[in-house]
């Protein structure tokens, strides 16, 4: 909420994005890693802290923008997408990146993500996805899983759980990528590329609730495990993993199974620009212990941004009836006068 | 009684001669296909021209298309010229054109004794006649024996009108609207040739032949009321003295939209308006949609929180968001309008009020959404909240509203109503250039910049733009500190911050011109009356006062703050009445502001107030 | 709204199904043929009226529950879906139907969409998409099409449209299919396949507009054309079309394209449960006039309905925790008593 | 001052004797991490069981984890304990026991001067001091001279007491707020054993190292406090007097969620809880969804509005539609709850209010949704508002609110709040038996049965189950006509229906008992509290009226209808005031219910009144 009075016009390290608001999350909390992360990219990018909006709606994850130099609006729960839309229309020149939680963006605010991501709105929206209701301390979300009990599940959930990157997918997402709080490097690499893509840019991110929700993801993406757990996504490269990258993916009908890696011929080579969006879909289908879980940028395509058409048209309606004439208007069609 | 026949007025045959009038009301009405509106639209239209005061006020059917035939079907058009001044659209109806059943069981309760009423013979069909459960046919039953009835072969005569044009079949048909118009121009006295200019303009290039066939149809109607006399007597209502100017017709609606164009042309920020459709603000979308080259950036909405909440995010963007709706989608919007409240950025909340509560009557009007308005909101959330009278006021109030938004970083409210957004006045044109100008830009340097540091003579915060430097905030919908605007849960901090928030609303209160009663400055009565009831509480209060009485009226433009000058004028009368369009909202609202008794008249009729039943109140209140 | 007097305890007549209340819908709009085709294919189960609920949230289409003898809540916009759940839950004998709109449904009730699909309530949904605001006049709506020229947008909507299968798809629908309002038989034989399943039995109807968008579906719906550009689908049969049934559809890399119908081995066979739902995904991918468009049944699964699992705790609840006793509630873990 | 030390009392060796007292606070804090819930509860316990009246107050951080050691992190549980009847948590605070420097700076300006000051040294190394800003350590820079400080190295001799148990490193550590009970214990004359077995219940299966260890702790404290004469003198307070009876020491939200399941097994018919988690809401529906063999049927749902349009739709479908939530959370339901007012359909709308507006400060208490319970809903749509006085009344209060939305099938709002919900007091277990029983099953003989007949008594419409022969009918958010329910949009039938709508809530009244006004039954200051704000506005009238002052006090229960009688009762007295956690919306209300001047005392500070300001307060109206 206060300025940071230094506000360099070329930013050079994770510490000028920091707004000097001392960090609220529990320690141990995945979020903190996230933070770093962003801050780090952005420190590369060289923008300057006020070329960003920040927004969010309520969680513990929406807590984000108040540690951030930049321009931020922590907003209320669920609306972060419907703000920011308003702050990228008004503002088109400003950065919007948007930072939410499973239960902000998934249930309070999913209608909001649907219509965000049709109309490729040009923001890059982290999803911290710990599938629980952290800040009102551990009731279940739209990703927990099936029979997880809980506050509010005493006898565990009955909801099937939705996947956020099927969803995205099937709303037009543009950009559509997966990451994970305990490997910085990948973050990194996700950020990066998002920041770089014009229009919606979508990222699930794993993130460990240490309170409600601990190890949730610890089976698959625990460093001593994941190589057998995980798979990298990187376009135009075979998909492959294992511990001494022996397996590899292969489509198989309608799914992707896992064969020898030495069947060069046989592994799917990863097609982010695959048009018709099937293939992302069946990636998002993967799932843990079944088969490895993707990380990375399962799709990527171009779209014109939703502020462009809005100012396109903007300055066609200019063109179309001449410079703005207020006298003009108010006296219409058709006026009588009395002398 | 004069029956009046395709043969003329039988065993009648002395000459008509034309009388003079001062006000007339007519009202057309005939199934949504009939063309009511335009008929409606070009009388108002000759009549503006030709130089009369007018108000009218159309009534649709709720559906899109009724069956037809029926009393959900009826769409009517009413219209009141004259040649003073007047504010309402007439209390009962001097001559009703009924294009069918419906329209005549709908409608004939509101013709005056002796009125005129033109009928459709075609429209008085069996199956018409049965679809309204008519056991006979009034035309022929004697029971309309009160009025001057007229029943003409409107649908053949159109046809053999227009066939000359070349149009037949549903088509030829359709001109009947155009017929009956030329039967009440001649029955008014009215020039044909600006409808005919206009409807040239209109169609003459894509459609040469609908042109000629209209024009040939209004002739056709004109000559045949002429030629067989069909009225014993015309009528002529004189010019009203207007005060000098240029004028149009206009409707609230867009009235109201162009007020937001032109808050967003002399701001020089841009409008983000969001929207979602909803009966009756829709047409609002619509208009500013088209007015995108003034710098409004409109946006339909998922729904109406994302209407109103992208309306907040664009005004921390740095521009002015505005968002619309009716009834059912404000209260939707109430969480986000807080978030507006209290992060202290600019908001134009439009309602447009419709019959409630729930969907309700959605194409009725009503004024029930006041409280709504003053606290439907969690906790204490002070908002400004004013009205317009008129339908022409819409422009300057909802202007005002942006205005004082922008200069007092807070949603305002704006409650337009049904009747006054698809109601329609003359309109004096306002000059651009005299319009207030818009105030902000204040406490904007980097070195001193505070968040939430108050401008002493407003109490508003500053308004920064992202993407200046050094101005870099964050916001948030908690309690924050006073002036840096830190998450701040200290118990006395947030009283000091609740209090500023109501007394930069009260500020507004410098704001507001002093008071300008009508009629008698203390005395018996004051009538107090808000939005679109000014015109038949003046109007009512107006006759009152010429009878002798004490009375006096007030209007309120502002509703929150009230005016500073309020309190002492109510203590002027004895008595205090609010007849208002709802159960007794603003009564309950000036009673919980001043603890003192005030007197209600609410009716819930989904219509507005007839001006005689006013006279009636206030007579009975005087007494 | 009111009460049919006569409700037989089995109804044989499309009549028996009828309000008795005028029905008010434009003339010659597709909603009538929705109407009958319901009426009639209720008619034929045998069921009785008062065994039936319909939920509508508001527009043209959510009039439909008035014009029905059976239950019927015409609630508020969006809504439907929400309030059709607490229907169901309270009273899971009752069989609830939904009737919806494009803007009903995927526009301010998009969030409830997703959730009701992905908890498998055991709902019929009928959207009738007619790719407009109906009931307000004629804005576009979330399926109305890039560019379309309407009230709300007279320099054309710059608003990519949804997919209302895929969105289904995505949110897990177990039972997804789509046709027409001028087709009688296949809306029929679609609504008695829905009326079967066992929880979310999702269709979209394309439902002409004859005022506000008249004859956006008939170039490809259209009784004189459809033969080749529409195509049915059918379980465990191969997916043929054309005038004399001589094109099929075959599954090339991640989409599909049309062979020779002799080419019986390579035209695809239509799986209704395919496992991981992405042929269903790809045939929704499939529009005019690249591809003819897929009416039928894109997707049936089974799964545990909602109010099943519901019930099923509170069954077990009974169990573990024996009668309810509230004396004993309110006394709860720790007492003393005052004499 | 005497400093206390390891060692015993510096240079001072008498022998301690023990002081009778009528009542005492003790506030326990430290870090969110210390367990000062889990110390405040057991004391409580072993309070209660002995037999004192008690009222408690938790205050949470707002952060789930608030950085350890920081202001904001501070969690604190006051304990208001005595042998006489008391209402609120206390004004000023006896002992405090602070186990960290942040605990100490917050709390500290509510000790009484000359109280006792437990503090943990630990908590008060050179880190602790710098986070909270402290220059010098207040343990010996003298600053704390006016108070009885007691600095126990507590974190090293609890880890010296539970090794033997076994435990060690932070595991020992976390046993310290067992031995500080422990020294408590002591102060105040407590017996262990009840806590003793309440551990053994606790732990002893699952944990037996940790129950051994808790017990060790508290033993140790106690024993060192004894022999080492930590204190001079010692305190006790002696049993309080109540009413005959079974009692248990419950929180608000508890006793909500209680009275939920109540209605669902006195109905007969089930409750269908839709919610959506919220602070300070969130408890209820974590309570309920334990209790579904009640025939609680709970949805999480996905927003706020699907809760409340899940139980809308749960009403039509039979059984009794509840949602709760929280300020926010209200009013995004006010679309939907506005249908169950236009449909006549029972709901119950529970609102645990919380600071605001907007987000506000959502672990702070206020009472300031009153207004939007009553006006928060587009057009004229009347709610029947309840509101308990105590954590133990919600019970009564939330199942009275289901009873009457059936009787007369309307929505009711209950509005409990933050203090309520999260505060504790002794009650009295009520008899099941004696609970009113449910009204329902009138009107649905299919022969005569219309949707919107009305019943003579209540003006309610039947409640029909869907799904029984002959009753099939379809609601909706449109107008109706009476009776049929058909839509219908006629002018006069939308008035009759609106004035049914009020009349039926109106109707109410006669569930209202005779107002029971406390002290002078006429005079010179009536005094009106609604809420939460009961205890310490009866207690301040109370000590004031003992005083000799003409002062009555009335607390209401119901909000909307008010009292039959409320109205007399005001006219008998000079002056009435309202005291409430807001900015004065009960006493606008009353102003614009009866019009006449209401003087308010509004507080919006985040925490309830204490008794002291409210003496000073009436005293100074009484002059
Ligand atoms: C309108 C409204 N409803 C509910 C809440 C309470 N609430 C705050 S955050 C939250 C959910 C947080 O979960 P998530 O979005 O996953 O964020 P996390 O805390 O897990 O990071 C809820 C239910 C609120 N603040 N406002
Ligand atoms: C809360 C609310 N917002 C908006 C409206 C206005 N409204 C009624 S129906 C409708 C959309 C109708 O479109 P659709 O759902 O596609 O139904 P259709 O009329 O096309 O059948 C809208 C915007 C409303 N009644 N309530
Ligand atoms: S509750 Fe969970 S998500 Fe929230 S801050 Fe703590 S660890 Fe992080
Ligand atoms: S407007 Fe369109 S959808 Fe509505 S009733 Fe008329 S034709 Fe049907
Ligand atoms: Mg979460
Ligand atoms: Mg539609």
């Amino acid at each position: 909420m206060t300025t940071t009075a230094t506000d360099s016009p070329k930013a050079q390290t994770p510490q000028d994005f920091h707004s000097g608001l001392i960090v609220r999350w529990c320690p141990g909390c995945g979020d903190y890693a996230i933070l770093a992360a962003v801050q780090k990219v952005l420190a590369e990018r060289g923008k300057a802290p006020h070329e960003y909006t920040f927004v969010s709606g309520i969680g513990c994850s929406s807590r984000f923008p108040l540690y951030m130099s930049t321009y931020g609006f922590h907003s209320i729960h669920g609306r972060a997408l419907a703000v920011a839309t308003g702050v990228k229309a008004a503002n088109p020149k400003q950065e919007v990146w948007v930072i939410t939680g499973d239960g902000d963006c998934l249930s309070i605010g999913g209608n909001h993500f649907i219509h965000a991501l049709r109309r490729n709105q040009d923001f890059k929206i982290l999803l911290f996805n710990n599938e629980i209701y952290g800040l009102t301390k551990g009731q279940y979300s739209p990703t927990s899983r099936f029979g997880m009990v809980n506050k509010s599940a005493p006898y565990g959930t009955i909801d099937e759980p939705v996947s956020p990157i099927k969803l995205a997918l099937a709303a037009g997402a543009t950009f559509v990528a997966r990451t994970a709080d305990n490997d910085m490097a990948h973050m990194a690499e996700t950020f990066r590329r998002a920041a770089e893509h014009k229009g919606s840019a979508f990222i699930e991110i794993l993130q460990n609730c240490v309170i409600f929700n601990d190890k949730v993801f610890e089976e698959y993406y625990g460093v001593k495990t994941r190589k057998d757990t995980l798979v990298y996504l990187h376009h135009g490269q075979p998909v492959l993993y294992g511990k001494t990258v022996e397996k590899g993916l292969a489509v198989d009908g309608f799914n992707f199974k896992s064969v020898d890696a030495s069947q060069k011929d046989q592994v799917y080579v990863h097609d982010e620009h695959e048009p018709t969006g099937t293939v992302a879909n069946m990636l998002a289908g993967l799932s843990h212990p079944e088969s490895p879980v993707p990380l990375g940028v399962f799709r990527c395509v171009e779209r014109p941004a939703y502020h462009e058409m809005m100012y396109a048209q903007v300055e066609s309606a200019r063109k179309a009836n001449g410079e703005p004439d207020l006298g003009k208007l108010l006296k219409g069609p058709k006026t009588w006068t009395v002398s | 009684m004069s029956t009046v026949t395709d043969e003329g007025i039988l065993g009648n045959t002395e000459k008509h001669d034309i009388q003079e009038l001062d006000e007339v009301t007519i009202l057309f009405a005939g199934d949504s296909g009939d063309g009511m509106q335009v008929t409606g639209s070009q009388f108002t239209d000759a009549s503006v021209v030709f130089g009369n005061d007018i108000s009218t006020f159309p009534d649709f059917p709720a559906e899109i298309r009724a069956p037809q035939g029926t009393l959900a079907g009826v769409s009517a058009y009413q219209l009141h010229f004259s040649n003073h001044d007047i504010r309402t659209p007439g209390d009962r109806i001097d001559t009703l054109v009924a294009m069918n059943a419906a329209a005549l069981k709908k409608y004939l309760p509101e013709l005056d004794k002796g009125g005129i009423l033109i009928v459709d013979k075609a429209g008085f069909g069996p199956n018409e006649l049965k679809k309204v459960e008519y056991k006979s046919n009034p035309l022929e039953d004697g029971t309309l024996g009160d009025y001057r009835l007229v029943a003409v072969d409107i649908t053949p005569q159109t046809i053999a009108a227009v066939r000359p044009a070349g149009l037949t079949g549903r088509n030829a048909e359709r001109c009947k609207n155009f017929y009956t118009l030329g039967v009440v121009y001649y029955l008014y006295d009215r020039p044909l040739e600006p409808t005919f200019d206009e409807i040239r303009k209109r169609f003459a290039k894509k459609e040469p032949v609908i042109a000629e066939a209209n024009i040939a149809a209004i002739q056709a109607g004109y000559n045949f009321a002429h030629t067989i006399e069909l009225f014993k007597v015309t009528y002529r209502v004189k010019r009203a003295i207007f005060d000098p100017g240029m004028y149009r017709n206009i409707s609230g609606n867009l009235a109201t939209a162009m007020g937001v164009a032109a808050a967003a042309s002399k701001s020089g920020r841009k409008v983000f308006f969001g929207s979602y459709p909803i009966t009756p603000a829709s047409d609002i979308l619509h208009e500013l949609s088209r007015l995108k080259h003034f710098g409004v950036l409109t946006f339909q909405a998922e729904d109406e929180i994302a209407a109103v909440a992208s309306a907040v995010g664009a005004s921390y963007g740095g521009v002015l968001g505005v968002t619309c709706s009716s009834g059912p989608g404000i209260a939707l919007k109430s969480e986000a309008i807080n978030l507006a409240v209290m992060t202290e950025l600019p908001l134009v909340v439009i309602n447009v009020q419709r019959s409630g509560p729930s969907t309700g009557m959605p194409t009725k009007t009503e004024q029930a959404d006041l409280l709504m308005a003053l606290f439907g909101r969690n906790s204490d959330s002070p908002i400004p909240v004013i009205a317009p009278a008129t339908p022409g006021e819409c422009f300057e109030c909802v202007y005002e509203a942006a205005r004082i938004a922008v200069k007092y970083m807070t949603p305002v409210m704006f409650l337009s109503d049904g009747y006054l957004g698809n109601g329609a006045e003359p309109w004096k044109i306002p000059d651009p250039e005299k319009l207030k100008g818009f105030d902000f830009g204040w406490g904007l340097d980097p070195a001193s910049f505070k968040p939430y540091a108050r401008n002493p003579e407003t109490g508003a915060r500053a308004w920064p733009i992202p993407g200046t430097p050094g101005l870099n905030n964050r916001i948030t919908g908690i309690e924050k500190e006073e002036n840096t605007g830190k998450i701040s849960y200290d118990h006395e901090n947030h009283e000091r911050m609740t209090k500023a928030r109501y007394q930069k609303v009260a500020n507004i209160a410098q704001e507001i011109p002093a008071s300008s009663v009508y009629g008698a400055q203390e005395g018996d009565l004051l009538v107090l009356s808000w939005g679109g009831t000014y015109g038949a509480a003046l109007t009512a209060a107006e006759t009152v006062f010429k009878m002798g009485k004490k009375i006096g009226h007030l209007h309120l433009r502002w509703l929150n703050p009230l005016p500073p000058d309020l309190g002492d004028i109510i203590k002027r009368y004895k008595k205090v009445v609010v007849p208002e369009i709802n159960t007794g909202q603003l009564a309950y609202h000036l009673r919980g502001t001043f603890g003192i008794p005030v007197e209600s008249y609410g009716r819930v009729r989904g219509k507005a107030f007839t001006v005689g039943e006013l006279v009636t109140l206030f007579n009975s209140l005087l007494v």
